[in-house]
């Protein structure tokens, strides 16, 4: 996977986006002045804090996983420029459509933090009801759907979405992520093919990180970029440096501007690189030498953003170390609190799946009911 | 009383989505070929002249992306009416129906209801082979999160599709295009539904109790007025939803009856048939006279030149009939 | 739907196929000298044959299903350059992945008209035992896989069918046909983004004829061209005139001289026009003018290719007619004949769903027998 | 005598891949991460490295291209042996499986048997949620033109994979992930078959008939044991292949037994246990004593907290059977 200057705008896209760059941040943290403007320096501390709380939280969460504390986790180390970049650019009602790993996205949104670990836990506090896998997000509150684990399905959706957006005339423009092995589905197409003919408001982020689990990006696709791909669509497609931040938002705050305005999607392809495992339940030295992840590191998101508040004179190593520290120890709060929660009464098994249950479903939970009383006849006092 | 009209079945559900379409402003149709064309079956004819070409919408073809954009037009407040052109054509959609449609609202714990209807012509008996026959009902019903139905006359085609549009939850919407234009019936002009969830007692009888739904359903009541021919007394259910589905009627049916006769079109291994039988004798086992039987279509795929002999016919009803009131 | 020349070739795949032109035919049926040696006159006359015999068959086979002896019927009238084009380039072990719009090279292959009449009628004489729809065709001896309805479900039957080609060292070169709208499902995409990742040796061929049924092709893609989209999966794609018999053959001899030589795959998109409804079943006055057909009649790849041989002093108007009338005759025989035979024999009903049928079906057979025998006693002397 | 050895499910899969891949040359393994890594569950371990990438290829991540180009690939002459990497992912495959693969034969008159066999692991039991657990194997039996295969420990794993293997139709072979390392016992290290078609009584009982798949049979067996506590006399039958499957050997049990409990992990409704009540009841109706019962998974999408409530458990099998013989 290369990262080089000369794919970042590619054939048939370059006359409609004319003037975005791959790269921006240079390597001392210095960009050119143009694009200082892209961020305030107070929203630059606000990132680099939430690139931290995102970065803590991956650690803590996974030895909480080793612990069997969680039954599943899922980092997103090194990929937070994309996340929290895309969602940067957003309005707070603008749906995120997310796989499951853009938790950057969900920090930068606001999501509170016990609302995450609720559902990671799937206690009774989860908005969820403990129904989804850890990971398997849904805030409606903050304008972010449910996840689901077959990939792929969210951008129809979020094509949707934003058709709906634009005919009920309420401007949202959804943005969905997804990953490069991702773009290998029959629903890639069919979204970025749906989301060209309906001209509808959205934005595709794909997330390449070089693997889809033990896949490399070379086994996914014989094409140069994913990017290109939209111009099969009749829309733009850009590549970008996925994990320099300002490439980010001056990518995306344009895809999302044009996409409010009425010019239609646009697809983003975001070089990146997922620095841990695919998920807790998976081992890549099997797959990869242990110095490729290394190489990446030099390129980490959260070090080039942090040599860029540097070189605008912010967060110091001091600012740095506090709110670290102010991470680990909200997070462990949390953890405390949450585990506590009981689980989520039985009779939400039986709830939502249409809105009243059938009579199927009825009998079924009145038959387990019996048998509780008779297996355990105090324990479960169910109406 | 209200003022009702003599009409086919296209012509009862294109009324049901006209004055929805008119009710509900959220309401939208996507579909291949539903737009100026009106579909190929022509349900949808006149709806994108009167509505727009952003509420009534041709799609490219491609299922999966007309179910997917469907759920996401869903969360996005809309209320989309897909059309898959043949129900054999679903699968490609399937993904989108039982992965994402089906469970949104149970793994999002109620934050999200995406409600979406799709409606799709389905059944054999037009020559059409292995592709534009299939009743693949069993797959939904089989997953929970959808509601399935099917219309089986002009009255209960506007009545059920319009209850299926108001309906909170997904629903899996069966026409049966054999009878599209055979059915004829006299159907008020005015809005009204027909609920969901319940069975219909289309004829009184005491020996045996059939059950069928959607293009069975006229089979049944012939093979009932044949069974009369010969002294049998038959009482016939159109089942209408399939999901979830009134097995109290059937069962109360049965107790007297004594007997049951399932009736469909699908393979009949792992078909509903057999879901009924099930269900039925696990509550009525008391009062069961003979085994419950069911008369599906074979376990091939759906034939073209023989299919006479794969559909189910009102003489073998009659056959398996006088078998099990015989047993 | 435009054809003009500048369209001839796309973007990134310019470079590996610089040479292949939109259009070689001139209006009056004369071409580039460079070009006339694709083709020797006795192919030529072979070849006009072919599409006379391809239109007569449509014409009178219509007119059968009006008349009710044809359960269903789809002409390919107007698009036969390209069907017998393609077809013309293949070795005769190459299989062909029809969709049901390609009986031109069923013809050019040599499948004898009485078996396919035989599956048009579904009599006990077909191979396919009478079990789909008319068109619906297979003659395994012909390399002709099954075709089936679901549209573009055969593209990745191709696209396996290369790799096997290559592993078992066959050589052969499978070509896929689809259309335009068949482009929009996501089997095109997964089929072409597999073919270029394992380098398969295949064709894709894009009828492109501006409808799927009653849709237009602007409302299938905003992209400018289908071709394009090959770049997004790493192989060339060319746009050509597809009712210029001399153009197809020539991009297609490259495609598959390269997909034979190890090359790869190739996506051809060749412009052509469906002039007749989309089936026996289908209105188009519903949904097109009547004079745009008669437009594209001015370009009807027939008219086209006598007006070449024309040129090349070959099949004169004598020539035509006497070729015409053997068509017709031929086919008068022919339908008689084939009328005559009867249905599959019911046995056939319960074969080959698997080798053997099981217990489940055997049972079903045995009671259906059984039914049988009461209602028919003496008809039916089945096993 | 040959030699065996005592190994996991997974193991016993792994050497019925590398017989099989050793024996016939055309043989491939096409999946998503099933070469170099081995699969998820490490099923094709060391498979690529032996046979090379040109012949146990990673796919790109879609499962309709992974079936759809087996199918290409067996008309071509190949073998191929599919990995879809969770059942609950077969979904974007299945027009390709049920369409195209499961009609292929019928429809060109036997001209072309694609034969695909296509291997996923399925089932509850692990704290998967809605899209690690599923048991969609209804889905496929439903289909007419499939063969539907569940191993239930390893010995069976390898012997039944090898006949699937051997086997001209196609098959779906379900692999029960929960036990995948948990049923370990002796697997003869020779190549063998276990046939196809055939149920298996894995314990012999006078007083109710026990029958399941897969994961469910070690359960079933656990809840005969603890019913033989109780003083009844349970006989469980492993069905093994569900299409076509073996009535025959559940119907000479239930006609001594008077009784049958169905087991299984899918949603109730319309699951393979409505199949096997109606298609036995219908054969053994004068020997019943009791309605012919199922347990299957609730009519919910898959749980993930409330996980051990949805799963059968063996104390409320032993709670319907005492139901059942108290009848
Ligand atoms: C339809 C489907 N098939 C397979 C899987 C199993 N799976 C989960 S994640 C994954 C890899 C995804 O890779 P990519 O899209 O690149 O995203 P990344 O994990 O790199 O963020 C796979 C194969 C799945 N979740 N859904
Ligand atoms: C999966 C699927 N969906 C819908 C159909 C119904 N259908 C048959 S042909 C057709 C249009 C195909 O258009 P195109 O691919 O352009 O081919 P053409 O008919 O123009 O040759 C449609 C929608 C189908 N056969 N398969
Ligand atoms: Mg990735
Ligand atoms: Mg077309």
């Amino acid at each position: 996977m290369s990262g080089s200057a000369d794919t970042a705008s590619v054939g048939a896209t370059k006359a409609e986006f004319p003037e975005v760059p791959f790269a921006i941040l240079n390597a001392d943290g210095s960009c050119d002045p143009e694009y200082r403007e892209l961020i305030d320096d107070a929203d630059v501390v606000r990132v680099l804090q939430t690139l931290w709380l995102n970065r803590v939280i991956d650690q803590r969460f996974l030895k909480l996983q080793r612990q069997g504390r969680l039954g599943f986790y899922m980092t997103s180390t090194g990929e937070e420029a994309t996340t929290i970049g895309a969602a940067y650019c957003l309005r707070d009602d603008d749906p995120i459509f997310l796989t499951y790993r853009e938790l950057g996205a969900l920090l930068w949104r606001g999501v509170p933090l016990e609302m995450l670990m609720n559902q990671l836990i799937g206690n009774g506090q989860d908005v969820n009801k403990g129904r989804q896998m850890p990971i398997h997000f849904c805030f409606r509150d903050w304008a972010v759907p449910s996840i689901s684990s077959p990939v792929g399905t969210q951008l129809p959706h979020a094509c949707g979405f934003g058709y709906a957006s634009r005919l009920r005339g309420t401007a949202q423009v959804p943005l969905a992520f997804l990953g490069e092995g991702t773009a290998s589905q029959g629903d890639f197409h069919t979204a970025l093919n749906f989301a060209g003919v309906f001209r509808t408001p959205c934005v595709f982020v794909i997330r390449n990180n070089g693997y889809a689990i033990s896949t490399p990006e070379s086994q996914q696709t014989a094409s140069e970029s994913l990017a290109i791909r939209a111009s099969g669509y009749g829309f733009p497609g850009i590549r970008i440096d996925g994990n320099d931040f300002l490439a980010v938002i001056n990518a995306m705050g344009q895809a999302v501007e044009r996409a409010r305005g009425g010019g239609g999607p646009t697809l983003v392809e975001a070089l990146t690189y997922r620095i841990g495992a695919h998920s807790t339940a998976d081992d890549p030295s099997v797959y990869r030498s242990a110095d490729e992840p290394e190489r990446w590191r030099a390129l980490d998101p959260l070090e080039r953003l942090t040599a860029h508040a540097r070189w605008r004179g912010l967060f110091s190593e001091e600012d740095e170390r506090a709110w670290r520290e102010s991470c680990e120890a909200r997070i462990s709060a949390l953890v405390t609190a949450c585990e506590a929660w009981p689980p989520p009464p039985l009779e939400t098994l039986f709830q939502d799946v249409l809105r009243d249950p059938g009579l199927q479903l009825r009998r079924q939970r009145d038959r387990y009911l019996a048998y509780l009383r008779v297996r355990e006849p105090d324990a479960h006092e169910v109406p | 009383m209200s003022e009702s009209k003599s009409m086919n079945m296209i012509g009862a559900l294109n009324q049901a989505l006209d004055l929805y379409l008119e009710r509900e402003t959220n309401a939208v149709i996507l579909g291949e070929d539903v737009g100026h064309f009106g579909g190929v079956f022509r349900v949808t004819a006149g709806l994108q002249e009167k509505y727009g070409v952003e509420r009534v919408m041709d799609a490219p073809l491609a299922e999966a992306g007309i179910a997917g954009m469907a759920v996401g037009m869903a969360l996005g407040g809309l209320e989309p009416i897909i059309e898959i052109q043949f129900a054999d054509f679903i699968f490609p959609a399937i993904d989108q129906i039982v992965n994402e449609l089906a469970k949104y609202r149970y793994r999002s714990g109620a934050q999200y209801a995406p409600k979406v209807v799709v409606r799709t012509p389905y059944g054999g008996g037009i020559r059409g082979g292995h592709y534009h026959s299939q009743s693949p009902e069993a797959h939904f019903v089989h997953t929970p999160g959808l509601r399935v139905v099917f219309p089986s006359n002009p009255y209960m085609a506007k009545g059920l599709l319009l209850a299926a549009l108001e309906c909170p939850d997904p629903v899996i919407f069966f026409e049966p295009k054999r009878i599209y234009r055979a059915s004829q019936g006299d159907v008020p002009l005015e809005y009204y539904t027909v609920p969901l969830d319940r069975a219909w007692t289309m004829r009184h009888g005491e020996d045996a109790t059939l059950v069928a739904w959607g293009a069975m359903v006229p089979i049944c009541l012939e093979a009932a007025a044949l069974a009369e021919g010969e002294g049998y007394d038959i009482e016939v259910i159109d089942l209408a939803s399939l999901a979830p589905y009134d097995s109290a009627t059937v069962e109360r049916s049965v107790t007297r009856t004594g007997r049951l006769l399932v009736v469909h079109e699908a393979p009949q291994t792992c078909g509903f048939g057999a879901e009924l039988v099930a269900g039925v004798q696990d509550v009525v086992f008391p009062y069961l006279e003979a085994p419950l039987r069911r008369l599906g279509g074979f376990d091939t795929p759906f034939p073209y030149t023989l299919e006479s002999h794969y559909m189910p016919s009102a003489d073998r009803i009659l056959f398996e009939l006088r078998e099990l009131i015989d047993y």
